[in-house]
């Protein structure tokens, strides 16, 4: 390829770091045989994964034992999802947020029915009705409540002490979706069962994470007679998984407070763009992940013109999914679902990445719309852009952060120097 | 009554309906309706955040006189 | 470790090859991104699989189009049984062969019910009865009939064109669990569905394969909304799966026939210890898999005293089993369950090894008699050693192979040759 | 009746059961029967296999008289 790539779409699967590659390495060699056997190498296998298991549960604050690695996501969704529920019968009932994942929400619709899920909807922003949740809880016939920790497309982060308050009152077990934050941020604390995607934060795709709290039970309800690990999962998958969030730990802070900044360039000079809608809460969110739709727009046009610029990012229109559906995030929140552009910031993504790819942004879509000749049809920058420098908001408001938007007429730096945005600590 | 423009964007994948939608409502005044005709589920959700970003209301869904899809509704500010 | 390793439990985990691993290192660097997005490293990615479907369908003789990477060899079952199961729908009984692996029979449980599982009986030398699997289709509400290509305890291979004739007469889709025999003999010809474990040929754990045949359906019987590959596989073990099929298929005859008699010789030496019972059909049998049971020894205690002289080997015994049930295989052909020691053989393993082991097994089965006092109450040597040099069977009548057991007083050679055995082709 | 030798080797794992059962048949004569006690999963599977592995015949699975676990019969050739 002549043009040189940005990838700006690491959720789910962010380019492995040297380290990262150099542990599905010493994985293979040291954690290939089967780790339920008797002999040496077997054992070998077993202590790599208890290695890793350990590694992990340090930076999650959780025992090593509490963890299972299972073999892909959609398998850790399925499993808890199905076999906490099937451990609580009597009890029909699971409530979900309106933006948990599909395969989430499948799972849940398969274990209770479709007509026994409850969904509870969000505001503007991506925040759960709490007040909706306390009063489906109301009714005994509950068995999990799921909500997410932060949403993958708009970077929302929900207010889970205040969930797990009412799960608590209620005693419903809480399933949180951490697959988006863990990495990212520090670990949600408030949990009965957690859900993990090592390949979110640098680890190769192709295995789960799963932390039960003490007190969660889970029956199999599933057709292989396995436990909750389906068989086990790939050892120097795990392996890679505990050194890349290792790797992630070592600078989460800073590293969050860096591309905390760049998104909030992005989500400046994005809304400075005429009828481009910026979604998702402003500030208490994923420091690496935005989203936004370009009114008239198609997205399909707009990932495959990014692309062809050198910037590889993801879409939840309609016509960028298998199904030509739009994605049930933008929809739950009320948000342009055409023309739209979903962002995730891996570690090595610079300020010159961002402002160049905020430039190829501008001349796409103003292309876009003019030949679908409607450059003039198009309403004033959204007021987005200053609700990124609203200090004032009460979200931020408890932290000593002084959040200092950065001008968007500012020119790039092209040391990398992070810019000067406080990070809000997120919970 | 008021005026009601008439958008026919059935068959039309997303963004059209909503294109079609901007073209419509270049020179009508300030109270007029507007119904985009479509059969997209995603302009279910496009119109009504159309309005909201260009400061119009929208009124709602309804069914067309022939029943095929939907009928979205949009008043001008 | 200070003892020198040879590893004998290849079954569904061989060390991986030089060229596995670079598959590994190569299929990370290029395949990291998901592969259904739509920039250029998605892009890459579906590359990767493509081309690895492409290699591995041209050695299984089918289309690439046709074979679907699934997380691991538990998803495959579950998926294969329950959604061919569910598009059968109004046939509600599934026929298995009683030597089938858990994950298959409880698949099947799980779809059908227990009480509509019917389990067809095998021969002493683990061969389904045919009689009774046409009896068993005689009534027209089998969904499904599940027959493996050779079984991964005692080598058996099945005869899958009598199989396939009898389920094409009562026009009921046949489901090969091939997870033991590719990449070791010519793959099946005759299935609907064809379930394989790269693992077995040398690619990490973590992958599982599906073929499906242009008339085979599947309809969704599983909770999260996605497809027969539950979300996607790892890319990086897809293009090992290929490569290392490619490595095993280069050499398949001849690593065949030297594993078939290293074998032959582990089954001859083995059946020449008293009160030893070699299972297993001695002729129409995988190249590298044996197993048999040692009278009154403790299989645990055998498979831990092995491992500590150097010899990596398996054991069905029921004190090896996380379950403490002995092996549904060596129940199901009658066989002695205590005592069992399982070996299957990778490429690497030399005559020297086997001579190595042999010898240890008769330490550590003498001592272990020894220790229980009932060295003085065995049985003469099993028959089996002479059924090995049994030219006249008609199992090898119709191949020109003439089958020549290698003397079981022969001095070990060190020069690595191979015995003078010729490997019967197998189906 | 012919003579019957009872093993009890119940509460014990494999392959106990069979090693009582083979010190247990020393110095029997060709014709007597002997009962295996065992609550042992395998020991059912492993009683016939020794009986036919050592030239013995397996009567068949009954009762014991306490009715717990398994009582395995053999007869000795």
């Amino acid at each position: 390829m002549g043009v040189s790539r940005v990838y700006l779409d690491s959720g789910g699967s962010a380019p492995p770091s040297r380290r990262t590659s150099e542990a599905v390495r010493a994985g293979l060699a040291e954690g290939w045989a089967d780790p339920e056997r008797l002999h040496a190498e077997s054992r070998r296998s077993r202590q790599v994964l208890e290695s890793s298991r350990s590694a992990i549960g340090e930076i999650l604050g959780c025992h090593a034992e509490q963890l299972t690695f299972v073999p892909s996501l959609t398998v850790a969704f399925d499993r808890v999802i199905g076999g906490m529920h099937r451990a609580r019968r009597g009890r029909d009932r699971i409530v979900v947020s309106a933006v948990e994942r599909d395969a989430l929400t499948h799972a849940a619709r398969f274990a209770a029915g479709e007509e026994n899920v409850t969904v509870i909807p969000v505001d503007a922003e991506g925040h759960l009705d709490l007040d909706a949740l306390a009063a489906a809880l109301d009714v005994p016939d509950v068995s999990l409540v799921c909500v997410q920790h932060a949403n993958q497309e708009i970077g929302t982060v929900q207010d889970l002490a205040a969930v797990a308050d009412i799960c608590t009152v209620a005693r419903v077990p809480l399933v949180v979706d951490a697959t988006a934050s863990i990495g990212h941020v520090p670990a949600p604390e408030h949990w009965d069962a957690l859900i993990a995607n090592p390949a979110d934060w640098g680890a190769p795709a192709g295995i789960g994470l799963v932390a039960l709290s003490p007190r969660a039970r889970v029956l199999p309800a599933w057709p292989d007679g396995q436990g909750l690990d389906a068989g086990g999962a790939p050892v120097p998958f795990a392996l890679a998984s505990a050194v890349a969030l290792q790797e992630r730990a070592e600078s989460l802070e800073d590293t969050a407070r860096r591309l905390y900044g760049l998104v909030d360039r992005v989500r400046t000079e994005a809304a400075a763009i005429p009828g481009v809608d910026v979604v998702g809460d402003p500030l208490v969110r994923l420091p690496h992940v935005v989203t936004f739709s370009c009114l008239y727009a198609d997205g399909e046009a707009l990932v495959t013109r990014l692309d062809a610029a050198g910037y590889a990012v993801g879409s939840g229109s309609a016509c960028t999914s298998d199904v030509l559906e739009p994605s049930r995030v933008l929809a739950a929140i009320g948000a342009l679902t055409h023309g739209n552009v979903r962002i995730a910031l891996h570690p090595g993504v610079t300020e010159a990445h961002v402002d160049g790819f905020l430039a190829a942004l501008r001349e796409v879509v103003d292309a876009l719309r003019s030949e679908a000749g409607v450059s003039a049809d198009l309403p004033a920058a959204s007021p987005v852009a200053d609700a990124a420098a609203g200090v004032a908001q009460e979200d931020v408001a408890s932290h000593p952060a002084q959040v200092e938007a950065r001008p968007s007429d500012a020119s790039p730096s092209d040391d990398g120097e992070a810019p000067s945005i406080t990070w809000p600590a997120l919970g | 009554m008021t005026e009601r423009a008439i958008v026919d964007a059935r068959g039309m994948p997303c963004p059209r309906p909503v294109i079609e939608l901007a073209k419509a409502v270049r020179g009508l005044s300030p109270g007029a309706e507007v119904a985009v005709l479509s059969d997209d589920p995603a302009a279910r959700l496009d119109v009504p955040a159309w309005a909201r970003m260009t400061g119009n209301a929208f009124v709602g869904v309804e069914s067309p006189d022939d029943g095929e899809g939907d009928a979205l509704v949009v008043r001008l500010a």
